[in-house]
């Protein structure tokens, strides 16, 4: 069974935002109202960190695009009272937006922030002037959603793959994010294949996991440089 | 009675009366005609993708737009477009929501009442076109033709050579675009000879210093930048940016050297001085190919300092130090880096470029590559060839348009303030309020949006007032088109067909190709196919403008050239891999198709057309200055000042030098003025903060503000959604009593804007930098009243010699708003 | 009210029986306020029933706000009774007589109103049903789901079977309502065998009501306890939320006893006595309270963890400051030092002690939930929290509908236990002498 | 004094059981949605027996899209150009689509919710599912389709995935 991740090489990530467009487009996530954006309720599936260091002249900022990072061992989705969020098989945390009740536990007991809520109706903002994914179901108001890792990708090519009698190859299935990083600085794939360039990538000696102590196992990796 | 189970369901259950359950259908929310409509509803769904060129800025990234039963649903980069490989910026991502924008108009439209008044009518093509037809043939009749003019942007290739053979058959040589990096050639041409911007061997280079260059976030193509850049840590490249605030690509760079605004070109210069001083320059390239570096005499034998002397007599470090604030030694450190670093590169641009002393600045950060013998060097700097397009046919011209063609374009004016500038916005308007030389009875607005994005906006204002017929293409009214009597909206990109080709700095020659992906949503037109109308309806010798018969002709006419020429080839698969050998070797690579039938299907399948392979030039042929080297002293200005002394003559003034320069507020005396010196920048006194703004990925050059999704990204990197803020160091911040998400007041001596304080490490203690793009009084429901403009408190200057617009010429003071 | 007397006037606990039959003006007054207020927060539902939880001033991070807060604190109010009556009749405490009974409606009226908070939190609630539908026994919610449940059916029973033999008696007077008196008295005649199952019957319970009404505060403090964020990660939430709960109890008990001491006239039943004993334990929580805060941050501020700091800080010094401190003068200075000293110790100064320490375990409340979300591990954003109208409305509806509650039950039954009363003057007083004779030392046979 | 009437409060509850509840879902019962009336009485049977026609033939999509796709009258076209091919009243009305070149507004009765991927191609190509499985017999059916033969409902959909020991992992459908 693959067992998906991500790597994210933070040097070459210049921190441009285009993931973040990239998966709104491709999910269909709401463009919230301005006032209830300015209030905290944007919702961005893959966020942007920014975070600054060094002393004046010297200073870093360093960037940090943040999906959800599908934890192996999710605090998450232990505390759904109804499972409409689970891990499953393939490592993927899933929201089952059918089913949630939007008592936003999970985001509460998420350490990486990485859920988002609707709180009014995703009616887009006045006009609506877009155009939908139809891969991707809206959801509704008052559920909780999160990145999926495009796992509407992963139904396709699956379906793809198995008539074709032959296992899912490397870069066949990649989230809406690391196939439009201008920087090619988003790897993905299937962990447990070693010849994967999401394995390598997460053997890397730049690799490290955020929070690692928590013992949560993130299946994002970040790479960066140690010495900077 | 009609009552379904589920109603009754949940007419029983109570509870989920009031909540609405489930997501809506696609078709009830996309501004989309029924037709299209259906085809979703009942489509099998089937997916197909069509290769186009993003439009949305002079970038040209290759796009595949995903279609949905022939409806365009999402966009992805070109992966084999050679500019992008795949990769997109936010603002092109979401490109598609221009496309359904539901503020964009639906067919021509009529002003019925003032400006900004907002009513507007539905007019016929027909009609409008009649009307704007008669005009042009009643102009023409009576000799006036050269009272037409055309207000472009930034189109570069072939749409700018249709309107200027539209012009020139018309007979008018008012034809204009205003987009400031018009002005980017200015300092190039005075240092190298021709306009060619130039382009820099990133993949090669092992240092590279930039001045001001923004070029991951804000340069001519962001994304072509992002890919070279991603490789610097296998490269090892190392990158110091030199810059006032810490711009997307300072944070990224290895160093960030904080510099006061308007001093980048003393700072080059006191590099310039500890590369000469301790000879770490390229001696053979600065012997042989450049003009100017030692002491020299000209013909009349008077002696000249070299550039050696003037930059050892006047830009040593503490000096320069300064001046600039930044340290002496890290002064020293940089430039002993850069002379001791093999394939070093420099380059300067944005807040370099962007002030009265731009032009200076820019040469002096040019003549640094130089010094460093960069031209044609690996890692160093070079002059793309052009995509060898097949140039259009000559236009039959008649006496009318040959006599209007002649006459003294709008532009220039008795007493020029700007001597290189092809077009000053400022000139313009003056003339237009002054009638002078003429009046001007039709603009037409392409592109671009002036009373936005200029720092003049009030001047130009009342020249759009007076001119009789303003006709604008947009397809979303703007500010500036709040102005016109006509409206012809064009198609979006996505529906209309053009090329975008040889994006400067792009480090090789490449033709994208524009086509419709979807047939046009609205009663809209491409602008191309307007002129060619106008043409025809004018009539006579006009109509040699109007050869094609449509403007996709005319594109695949230009495309014919690139078949002929037997150089390059059509984009194609799998190039992503050895992409960067590509370049690095400059490889060379054929096509397949035997006629140019075939090769236009291949173009349109694909994208685009590219030339890695160039060959590499010899140094006497690269400068095209009248010494045919490089010139430290820029011969061409030099004869440029001489003009404008003869043309001061006229008007009676005394007969020197000095009097020109004080003319064009030029500070330096003498031999400095022709070259690259630091012109001190007229700073007010009594303000204590510089202004400086920049641009960021969603908005670029305010278009994206018609986007929600732009709006809402505008700030992703401090977290402000649809709203402007002030960049504020934490010092002066304290110092102010700001703290982080206050409301400031931004106050220079033009006037006040109200923005969210951010407080951030990234930018110099007595620097305020302020976002632009927000800020609209027009442009749809989602730009209007969002945040702020900050041109609107910049003083009105521009370089002293491009006429470029000096952005970070303002100083101003902030204060807490109570 | 002129109406035929009633058998009660001549009973020696009339004054128990009177607020049922009489009515002031008083009551219907506020009776109109408070059904106003809860029209305001059913309308204010309505509208967040139909737009969503967007009209609260909720947003990310803080994605809890006033519901949990409130959901929190009325649970905790609704220890008042139950538990303290439990713990006073288990101990055999004679004083309890007259406060048992107003302590338990507390928990009955307070645990429904609390019960409901976490569906007024619900983003979905037409699809709360799924709780029991597709509910997961591993999640903290539905833990509480279940140990609420319980406490509600515990609690409500226990306050139900004392009072069936007062229920006779107001049945046996024959005025208003006697047919619901009837169907709820339960045949009760006061026969021997009935007295005997009646016993048993509270015994039984008020040993049961203990460790579920424990168990619920625990299970509550779970919630916060069982996820990974800095602030609420502690073992010891659950002691420190159940002592908090008692605490704030008896302090909502204590109010509730003076306010109805006055208006019903009950100085003779309700002496000074009984709420300085009352007082007393107010007093001894508060000092257990502090314990458990006091080792919990210092807990936190010796390890000195990141992004624990970061929280602490937050409440110590940061915009949460106003809050904590509030929260440590009204929950331990100001009863220490009302309740320490016998000069402060007079009913005004219990009143203002009780007071403070309501307010105060309700700041508690706030401040466990809204720093440690408004400060979460990664660096998103900080968010502010400024609870809007809605939420505002729905607190104060809470509120209103315990007072209503409260009035209403006062008006149909006694608030204290007539039989109980009767009992203690009956049986009581020989108890208790046979009892302290117990725990003298024999002195007929020394050996 | 009476005592409680427990034989009462029995019959009371009895009552509700017996009463309200069968109301409540003979009501549900009665409001059914089977009141779709197609536009044109379609006879499945004369096209697969008649014509020979397969089930691809017309719902072109069934084996390559997710969508199998109701037929367009470009379909319909290729074989009722002009004249009509019976005496049927129903071939005139398909006609005059055909003629008015107007889609035919079937109603469509197997509808997946948005929230659902459901792939044709998948369940006939890799499933190797007969359409009867789901539609029923479509082929001796002469009247058009008016209800669903298996309802569209998850529990349906998990029934057969159970049996066929595919996979009921939520993301394998949900999207």
């Amino acid at each position: 069974m693959a067992k998906w991740a991500m790597a994210i090489d933070l040097d070459r990530c210049t921190g441009c935002g285009a993931c973040m467009a990239a998966c709104k487009m491709e999910n269909n996530v709401p463009i919230v109202e301005p006032d209830e954006a300015l209030q905290g309720r944007v919702m961005h599936w893959m966020d942007m960190i920014t975070e600054y260091g060094g002393d004046y002249p010297g200073i870093e900022i360093k960037r940090m695009p943040k999906p959800c990072f599908h934890c192996d061992n999710p605090p998450c989705t232990r505390v759904c009272p109804v499972g409409a969020t689970y891990r499953n098989e393939e490592g993927l945390v899933a929201q089952v937006y059918h089913r949630c009740i939007g008592c936003r536990y999970c985001m509460v007991a998420c350490p990486f922030t990485a859920k988002v809520f609707n709180w009014k109706d995703p009616a887009w903002i006045e006009g609506a002037s877009t155009c939908f994914n139809p891969d991707v179901s809206r959801r509704m108001v008052g559920v909780v959603e999160k990145c999926t890792f495009c796992s509407h990708r992963l139904m396709k090519v699956k379906e793809t793959a198995d008539e074709e009698d032959r296992p899912i190859n490397d870069g066949e299935y990649v989230p809406a994010c690391a196939e439009i990083c201008p920087a090619d600085a988003i790897y993905f794939g299937d962990i447990e294949d070693k010849g994967s360039s999401v394995y390598k990538m997460s053997g890397d000696y730049r690799a490290s996991r955020v929070m690692e102590d928590l013992g949560v196992e993130p299946k994002v990796y970040y790479l960066v440089k140690r010495t900077r | 009675m009609e009552i379904k189970r589920r109603d009754f369901i949940k007419l029983v259950g109570g509870t989920s009366v009031s909540l609405a359950v489930g997501g809506c259908a696609m078709d009830e929310v996309l501004e989309i005609p029924d037709r299209l409509i259906h085809r979703v509803r009942t489509g099998p769904g089937i997916e197909t993708w069509k290769n186009t060129i993003c439009g949305l800025c002079p970038g040209g990234c290759g796009i595949s737009v995903r279609m949905v039963d022939g409806l365009p649903v999402s966009i992805r980069g070109n992966p084999h477009y050679p500019v992008n490989l795949g990769g997109m910026c936010s603002l092109g991502l979401n490109a598609l929501h221009m496309l359904y924008h539901p503020d964009r108009l639906k067919g021509p439209m009529k002003r019925t009442a003032n400006p900004g008044s907002g009513r507007w009518e539905p007019i016929t093509w027909d009609e409008a076109l009649k009307i704007i037809a008669e005009r042009l043939t009643e102009l023409r009749g009576g000799q006036k033709s050269r009272q037409v003019a055309v207000l472009g942007y930034d189109e570069r290739g072939l749409m700018e050579q249709h309107i200027a053979r539209f012009m020139k058959a018309y007979g008018s040589p008012n034809y204009f675009r205003f987009s400031p990096s018009q002005n980017d050639m200015v300092p190039h041409s005075l240092l190298h000879g021709h306009s060619r911007i130039p382009a820099y061997d990133f993949l090669n280079a092992k240092l590279i210093v930039s001045f001001g260059s923004n070029f991951l976030g804000e340069g001519y193509s962001p994304v072509y930048y992002t890919k070279l850049y991603s490789h610097h840590r296998e490269l090892q490249t190392q990158y110091i940016q030199v810059e006032s605030r810490m711009s997307l690509t300072a944070a990224n760079a290895d160093k960030w050297v904080p510099i006061r605004p308007g001093t980048y070109g003393a700072l080059a210069l006191g590099i310039a001085y500890v590369l000469i001083r301790e000879e770490l320059y390229d001696a053979r390239f600065v012997g042989g190919s450049t003009f100017g570096f030692e002491d020299w005499a000209d013909r009349s034998g008077s002696r000249h300092l070299g550039f050696r002397s003037i930059v050892l007599g006047n830009y040593y470090p503490e000096k320069v130090s300064e001046i600039t604030g930044v340290p002496t030694a890290a002064i020293l450190e940089l430039g002993r880096l850069l002379g001791n670093t093999p394939k070093s590169l420099v380059l300067g641009d944005g807040g370099a470029v962007d002030n009265t002393n731009g032009t200076f600045a820019q040469m002096a950060v040019q003549s640094l590559n130089a010094l460093l013998g960069n031209y044609e060097a690996e890692g160093g700097v070079f002059f793309t060839d052009q995509a060898p397009v097949r140039p259009l046919p000559d236009v039959e011209v008649d006496a009318v348009a040959a006599a209007g063609s002649r006459s003294e374009p709008l532009t220039s004016s008795r007493d020029v303030p700007f001597p290189l500038s092809d077009f000053s916005i400022e000139s313009f308007a003056k003339n237009i309020l002054a009638d002078s030389p003429y009046p001007l009875s039709v603009l037409f607005l392409y592109h671009g949006n002036p009373l936005f994005q200029t720092l003049n906006h009030l001047d130009f204002a009342g020249a759009l007032k007076k001119i009789p017929l303003v006709v604008s293409f947009d397809s979303i009214i703007n500010e500036t088109s709040e102005y016109a009597h006509l409206i012809l909206p064009e198609h979006t990109f996505l529906e209309s067909w053009g090329e975008i080709s040889d994006v400067p700095t792009v480090g090789f020659s490449h033709f994208g190709i524009q086509q419709p992906v979807v047939e046009p949503l609205h009663d809209t037109r491409g602008t191309g196919d307007v002129f060619t109308e106008l043409a025809r309806r004018v009539g006579g010798t006009v109509k040699s403008a109007a050869a094609f018969t449509d403007y996709r002709e005319e594109v695949r006419y230009a495309a014919e050239g690139l078949f002929r020429s037997g150089q390059g080839a059509v984009v194609a698969k799998g190039q992503k891999q050895p992409w960067i050998e590509f370049l690095q070797r400059r490889g060379w690579q054929t096509g397949r198709y035997a006629t140019f039938d075939e090769f236009w299907e291949q173009l349109l399948l694909n994208g685009g057309w590219w030339n890695p392979a160039r060959k590499k030039k010899n140094l006497d042929e690269l400068f095209t200055t009248p010494s045919g080297k490089f010139e430290f002293f820029s011969q061409r200005l030099n004869s440029e000042f001489n003009r404008l002394l003869l043309k001061l003559d006229e008007t009676g003034s005394s007969r020197n030098l000095e009097s020109v320069l004080s003319r064009l507020n030029i500070s330096a005396r003498g031999d400095n003025a022709m070259m690259p010196h630091h012109e001190a920048v007229p700073y007010e006194g009594d303000r204590p903060m510089y202004l400086v703004t920049f641009q960021v990925m969603p908005n670029r050059d305010g278009a994206g503000a018609a986007l929600p999704l732009m709006q809402e990204l505008f700030g992703y990197s401090v977290h402000s959604p649809w709203e402007s803020w002030a960049e504020i160091h934490p010092e002066t911040a304290a110092a102010a009593g700001v703290s982080n998400d206050d409301w400031v007041w931004v106050e220079s001596s033009i006037g006040n804007v109200r923005v969210k304080a951010k407080i951030t490490p990234g930018i110099m203690p007595d620097v305020v930098a302020i976002p632009f793009g927000m800020g609209h009084t027009s442009y749809g429901r989602y730009a209007r009243g969002h945040g702020v403009n900050p041109n609107t408190i910049m003083r009105n200057l521009h370089d002293l010699v491009s006429g470029k617009p000096a952005l970070e010429a303002t100083k101003v003071r902030i204060s807490r708003t109570s | 009210m002129t109406e035929k007397h009633l058998p009660y006037e001549n009973d020696l606990d009339a004054a128990l029986y009177r607020p049922i039959y009489h009515t002031g003006r008083g009551y219907y007054l506020s009776l109109a306020v408070l059904v106003a207020v809860i029209v305001w927060a059913l309308y204010m539902y309505v509208t967040q029933l139909r737009s969503g939880l967007g009209v609260t001033g909720m947003a990310q991070p803080i994605t809890w706000g006033f519901y949990i807060v409130n959901f929190v604190f009325f649970i905790g109010i609704s220890h008042a009774g139950t538990l303290i009556s439990a713990i006073l009749r288990l101990s055999k405490a004679e004083w309890r007589r007259p406060i048992t009974r107003m302590a338990e409606v507390i928990t009955a009226i307070v645990l429904a109103i609390g019960g409901l908070h976490p569906i007024l939190d619900l983003g979905r609630p037409d699809r709360m049903f799924s709780l029991l539908e597709s509910g997961r026994l591993q999640s903290p919610l539905l833990w509480d789901v279940t140990s609420i449940t319980a406490y509600f059916t515990a609690s409500t029973v226990y306050l139900y079977i004392p009072m069936i033999p007062d229920i006779a008696r107001l049945r046996d007077q024959g005025g208003k309502l006697t047919w619901m008196y009837t169907f709820m008295a339960w045949g009760w005649t006061g026969t021997e065998h009935q007295k005997r199952v009646l016993n048993r019957a509270i015994n039984l319970l008020m040993v049961m009501v203990i460790p579920i009404a424990v168990s619920v505060h625990t299970v509550i403090s779970y919630i916060f306890s069982m996820t990974l964020q800095p602030g609420w990660h502690s073992t010891i939430f659950g002691p420190y939320f159940v002592v908090g709960a008692i605490f704030s109890g008896i302090a909502a008990l204590l109010i509730v006893m003076i306010i109805f001491r006055k208006a019903f006239r009950l100085e003779a039943y309700l002496k000074v006595i009984h709420l300085q004993y009352l007082s007393m334990l107010l007093l001894i929580m508060s000092i257990v309270w502090f314990y458990f805060t006091f080792s919990e941050y210092l807990t936190g501020v010796f390890g000195d963890e990141p992004h624990e700091m970061e929280i602490i800080m937050y409440k110590f010094t940061g915009p949460f400051a106003f809050f904590f401190w509030g929260m440590v003068v009204c929950n331990f200075v100001i009863p220490m030092v009302l309740l320490s000293f016998k000069r402060f110790k007079t009913i005004a100064g219990i009143l203002i002690a009780s007071i403070a320490v309501v307010i105060g375990m309700w700041l508690e409340r706030l401040i466990i939930v809204v720093p440690s979300l408004a400060n979460p591990r990664m660096h998103v954003p900080m968010g502010i929290y400024i609870p809007s109208m809605t939420e505002w409305a729905l607190f104060a509806g809470g509120i209103a509908v315990f007072i209503l509650g409260y009035m209403v039950f006062a008006k149909l039954f006694p608030l204290i236990s007539i039989w109980e009363i009767e009992e203690g003057r009956k049986e009581g007083l020989k108890e208790v002498e046979e009892r302290i004779h117990s725990y003298l030392p024999s002195t007929t046979n020394p050996a | 004094m009476p005592m409680l009437n427990w034989p009462r409060v029995a019959r009371f509850t009895v009552n509700i059981i017996l009463f309200v509840m069968p109301v409540f879902m003979v009501s549900c019962a009665f409001v059914s949605d089977d009141d779709v009336k197609q536009p044109i009485a379609y006879n499945h049977r004369v096209h697969i027996e008649n014509a020979g026609l397969k089930c691809q033939e017309c719902h072109l999509y069934v084996e390559t899209m997710a969508s199998a796709t109701l037929p367009s009258i470009e379909i319909c076209r290729t074989c009722h150009e002009t004249a009509p091919l019976s005496e049927s009243q129903e071939e005139l009305a398909l006609l005059k689509y055909v003629s008015e070149e107007k889609e035919i507004p079937w109603v469509n009765i197997y509808q997946v919710p948005d929230h659902v991927y459901f792939s044709h191609r998948r369940h006939v190509v890799g499933g190797e599912l007969e359409c009867s499985a789901c539609h029923g017999m479509v082929s001796a059916m002469t009247a058009p389709v008016t209800s669903a033969f298996l309802e569209v409902t998850m529990e349906n959909c998990m029934d057969c995935h159970r049996s066929k020991n595919v996979s009921n992992d939520c993301l394998s459908c949900h999207r």
